[in-house]
């Protein structure tokens, strides 16, 4: 690593630290709130520096770039007057308990992290990865090895959209108000980047870092970006339509596969060897889309309307 | 040190040069117009020749492409993102410095 | 590494101080995602620290990176309820943010 | 039926059905009252194969431990699952019964699927013996219970954000102290990590970060406060399901942790300390449900009261007196206490629909137009509560005693002997206005109007549950064999 390696890191490590003081304790809510996203930029880098370039890219498209956008979406919808009963933090109260507390924690919880062997399952991975179907390890991990974990992300995701959406209907308009004939423009320029990127990053996937959740969080965040640029949402709340199958469809096709292979006499989530790799993929491509479709319907906050147009402002 | 080698380094550096200077404009200059005058322009400046300094460096035309991508990507944004800004700014009735 | 490891202890304080201390609902959930950040930060600050570096912990972040995405939005959504149900109707924009 | 697809069912099948649901928000309501009758055979296949063969183990993709993630079928896991699926099956027979009184169509769009996603993160919870895994499912848990609880809107949603909180904070504490054991041992399986784990610092440090988690989860004194609103006010199919499984889910995980791979650590401070956390909340939880007004929040606060009760296995099973008793008196309570609490708040909902209102003075007589079904399943649920022979509260708080005289653990003996007595003067405050009512006129504060009438289908859902809380007594010494042959303790 060397020293200019550890500057950087304490750099770094120092810029996070302000960062996330900041999201908490800055003076005003929107200071708060891109405090908290340049922070989530900043841990994409850290990310990298720990040898994790798979989080880095997940962190920046979903950390920093849809955390973000939901952030500041809700802080729009925010009654300033309703925000400013309770605004800011309790400064300097408690100082004597949170003080020691921290220090005490800093030295118990440093110590005992800095104590453990770490053995880590680096060696059991490797040696099955021939097994896997795919070559990249974090892959492997994710889709066959803890498939059963991955499954259960997706259908919190899909919860999380259901979730929303019992709260309540889509505040509407969605978008700030335009003030550029240029963000429509850079919405139509970059969706294509958008989903070239996206497919890039699936197919990636199984051999280096990558894979269906940074695409499917690009693709996520190429969507949220043409809401912002006042494109019409396609994705509509109707009943009969469509968009619900699309928007379970990565649960339903993990599902899908874990039963069906238990058709050939094997386990919950057991593919076969020689067919693991193009399984994986199939479950890669439906998780990828679906996971898109969902990252932007949470950002809609809310049950979108059976039909958009009757809900256009004129 | 290869010639490849000599040249990347240097870009690398002016461009790191570029982006301190558009930086100290952004924190001395008075308002937020001023401030996207100086910082927007320098940084992609800056950008373009780390990427260019990076690819040049590494000798591999593929990287240099892709590097030379994501300037170009970063040139829209940049641009879009400085426009959104002052046209914000103006609607909020912020009055340019010294008018 | 040792760095890491401190920094990931200090950002799991600020984010429990925040959580106890700061009385706005929208602080409450920054605290908590910068709590959750600390804790990927350790796994992952575990995994380099194997021998060979170790994929199961960078697997788990991913799944923990989307699982808080998924309840930080409905956290927001709830709480954007809530605050609509105190303070009467919402006017729209943030002053706070015509300031800064 | 296959085993390993039955166990995959058991997890599959509530997930399956909770993406039709939300697909198809029609098939909402066939989805999950299907579900819970096809899990019923699937579970009673598990249990004979239980019976049969003893607890066993599924690995997931055939990946075994230290890779993949596994599945721990034994006594703990069934009894868990079954009371799951009973109380769940009986809560959306309710739920569809009142749904014919609601109009409100985006609850009825969206209820099912959480309702099902709830379903599918208990089972799969259950089932799963990967801390990692667990963390995943905690969280899908406490997801689709915020939103079932907000769901009944109003001052449901401040009590819903508090969860929220809580819970999160909860999970976050738990996977700290999944990531240390992970640090320390390189493993995530329970099993795992028992044969592992040794007496050392780190370990300790993940112990009481585990346990401060899942105690703000399980809502275990003194980290209660978000319980009883939250129960409270959400809706009575949801509060059901919430106080006889959800809370439970968290002290199950307590369970499978502290009996196994903290087990070393479990024997003097730890042990007594959780019991006094038992002993504290049976009774600070009991004075509270009394000084109630409202009939859910007495039942809310009944259920802070009746898990002490569940945690003073901790101190009995590490006084190797009648370790086995113990044990088998906690899984007693959690079935009993989970079917009776489950009957209450069904029977709760329909007082409150029939008089408009759940406070004490308001519900009117038992005698009064069609409430006698609601009102016979409170007295049936209440004699279960507080332990009248033959009810499986009874059976269950006699174990804890006898293994409590056993290991002459005077004060654990008093503690259970004083929570029951307070347990029946809360019970006999929901009973007394009311019964002392003769007619709707003498009721202590006249109700506007008769009762209005409800379908018949929701008070028989509680009638139903009462019994088989009441029935878990009667079969008690079946269930003991069947307790030991499933590998009691884990």
């Amino acid at each position: 690593m060397g020293a200019p390696g550890l500057a950087f890191d304490g750099i770094l490590g120092a810029a996070l630290l302000w960062t996330a003081w900041q999201a908490i304790h800055a003076a005003g809510l929107f200071r708060a709130v891109v405090s908290f996203m340049v922070f989530g930029l900043l841990m994409a880098l850290a990310w990298v520096r720990l040898e994790a370039p798979d989080i880095a890219l997940a962190e920046a498209a979903i950390g920093a770039g849809i955390t973000g956008a939901l952030l500041l979406s809700a802080l729009g919808r925010l009654d300033w007057e309703a925000g400013r009963a309770t605004d800011e933090c309790l400064r300097g109260r408690d100082r004597a308990f949170w003080v020691p507390t921290g220090l005490l924690l800093l030295a118990g919880l440093g110590g005992a992290a800095w104590l453990l062997p770490a053995p880590g399952l680096g060696e059991p991975v490797a040696a099955e990865l021939g097994r896997s179907g795919v070559e990249n390890p974090v892959t492997a991990v994710l889709l066959n090895f803890r498939a059963w974990d991955t499954l259960l992300e997706i259908a919190i995701l899909l919860l999380g959209v259901v979730a929303l959406w019992s709260l309540g209907p889509t505040p509407w308009p969605s978008s700030p108000e335009l003030v550029s004939p240029a963000l429509p423009m850079l919405g139509r320029v970059l969706f294509p980047a958008f989903v070239l990127v996206s497919a890039y990053l699936l197919w990636r996937g199984s051999h280096a870092p990558g894979g269906a959740f940074p695409a499917g969080a690009v693709m996520g965040a190429g969507g949220v970006l043409m809401l912002m640029a006042g494109a019409r949402p396609w994705l509509s709340g109707d009943v009969h339509g469509p968009w619900r199958w699309a928007l379970a469809l990565g649960m339903v096709a993990m599902l899908g596969v874990a039963f069906a292979v238990m058709t050939g006499g094997h386990g919950f989530f057991e593919y076969p060897v020689e067919l693991a790799g193009r399984l994986i993929l199939l479950l890669e491509l439906a998780a990828g889309l679906s996971i898109a479709l969902l990252l932007f319907a949470l950002y809609l906050g809310g049950e979108p309307p059976a039909d958009w147009e009757t809900r256009r402002p004129a | 040190m290869s010639l490849t080698g000599v040249i990347g380094g240097i870009l690398t550096v002016g461009g790191v040069l570029f982006l301190l200077l558009g930086t100290l404009g952004l924190l001395r200059f008075p308002d937020v117009y001023t401030r996207l005058h100086a910082q927007p322009k320098a940084d992609n400046i800056g950008l373009g020749m780390i990427c260019l300094g990076l690819g040049v460096y590494s000798g591999s035309l593929s990287l240099t492409l892709k590097l030379l991508l994501v300037w170009l990507l970063m040139l829209v944004a940049t641009a879009v993102g400085a426009g959104l800004i002052a046209r914000a700014a103006l609607r909020r009735g912020i009055r340019p410095w010294g008018l | 590494m040792t760095l890491y490891l401190l920094l990931a202890v200090a950002l799991l304080i600020i984010g429990l101080h925040g959580l106890f201390v700061c009385a706005q609902l929208m602080r409450k959930i920054l605290a908590l995602n910068v709590l959750t950040t600390a804790v990927f930060l350790l796994l992952v600050v575990l995994a380099q620290a194997a021998e060979v570096l170790d994929p199961v912990p960078h697997a788990m972040v991913l799944t923990g990176i989307v699982v808080t995405v998924s309840t930080t939005a409905v956290a927001l959504g709830l709480m954007v309820r809530l605050l609509e149900r105190r303070g009467g109707p919402v006017s729209g924009r943030d002053r706070d943010s015509r300031n800064s | 039926m296959n085993i390993t697809l039955a166990t995959a069912l058991v997890a599959g099948l509530p997930l399956t059905a909770a993406a039709v649901a939300f697909a198809h928000p029609r098939v909402g309501r066939m989805a999950a009252l299907g579900t819970g009758l096809l899990l019923l055979p699937v579970l009673a296949v598990l249990v004979l194969e239980a019976l049969r063969t003893g607890p066993w183990r599924h690995n997931l993709g055939g990946w075994t431990a230290p890779l993949g993630i596994g599945w721990q079928v034994d006594a703990l896991a069934l009894t868990l699952l079954a009371l799951t699926t009973l109380v769940a099956l009986a809560a959306a027979v309710y739920r569809v019964a009142e749904g014919r009184l609601t109009r409100d169509s985006r609850y009825r769009r969206y209820f099912w699927p959480l309702w099902l996603f709830l379903w599918g993160g208990l089972n799969a919870l259950f089932l799963s013996a990967d801390l990692f895994n667990l963390y995943v499912i905690l969280e899908m848990v406490s997801l689709a219970a915020v939103a079932l609880i907000a769901a009944a809107g109003g001052p449901a949603l401040a009590a819903a954000w508090r969860y929220f909180l809580a819970t999160l904070l909860g999970s976050t504490l738990y996977l700290l102290g999944v990531a240390l054991l992970y640090g320390q041992y390189g493993a995530l399986d329970v099993s795992l990590l028992s044969g592992r784990a040794e007496e050392e610092l780190v370990t300790l440090a993940a112990a009481v970060m585990i346990t401060l988690g899942l105690l703000l989860k399980g809502a275990i004194f003194p980290l209660h406060f978000w319980l009883p609103p939250a129960h409270g006010r959400a809706h009575a199919a949801v509060s059901a399901v919430l106080s006889a499984v959800v809370v439970t889910a968290a002290f199950y995980l307590l369970l499978r942790l502290w009996f196994g791979p903290f087990a070393g650590m479990l024997p003097g401070l730890p042990a007594q300390l959780l019991g006094l956390l038992g002993a504290a909340a049976v009774l600070w939880g009991g004075v509270l449900a009394l000084l109630q007004r409202h009939l859910k929040m007495v039942i809310a606060y009944s259920t802070v009261s009746q898990l002490g009760f569940a945690l003073l296995v901790f101190p009995l099973a590490a006084a190797d007196a009648l370790p086995d008793q113990a044990h088998a008196g906690m899984l007693m309570l959690l079935l009993a206490h989970g079917l009776a609490k489950g009957s209450l708040f069904l029977a709760a909902g329909c007082l409150a629909w029939q008089w408009g209102s759940d406070h004490l003075r308001r519900i009117g007589p038992p005698m009064a137009g069609g409430s006698l079904p609601a009102w016979i399943a409170i007295a049936l649920a209440a004699a279960s509560l507080v332990g009248l022979p033959p009810s499986g509260g009874f059976v269950a708080k006699w174990w804890l005693l006898e293994s409590a005289l056993a290991a002459r653990a005077w004060p654990w003996a008093a503690v259970i002997v004083l929570g029951t007595f307070i347990t029946a003067g809360y019970l006999w405050r929901i009973l007394r206005d009311p019964l002392r009512a003769t007619s709707v006129d003498s009721a202590v504060v006249p109700a506007q109007g008769p009762p209005l009438p409800i379908p018949l289908a929701m008070p028989w859902a509680a009638l139903l549950l009462a019994l088989a809380a009441i029935a878990s007594g009667l079969f008690a010494t079946a269930l003991r064999s069947a307790f030991a042959a499933g590998g009691l303790a884990g």
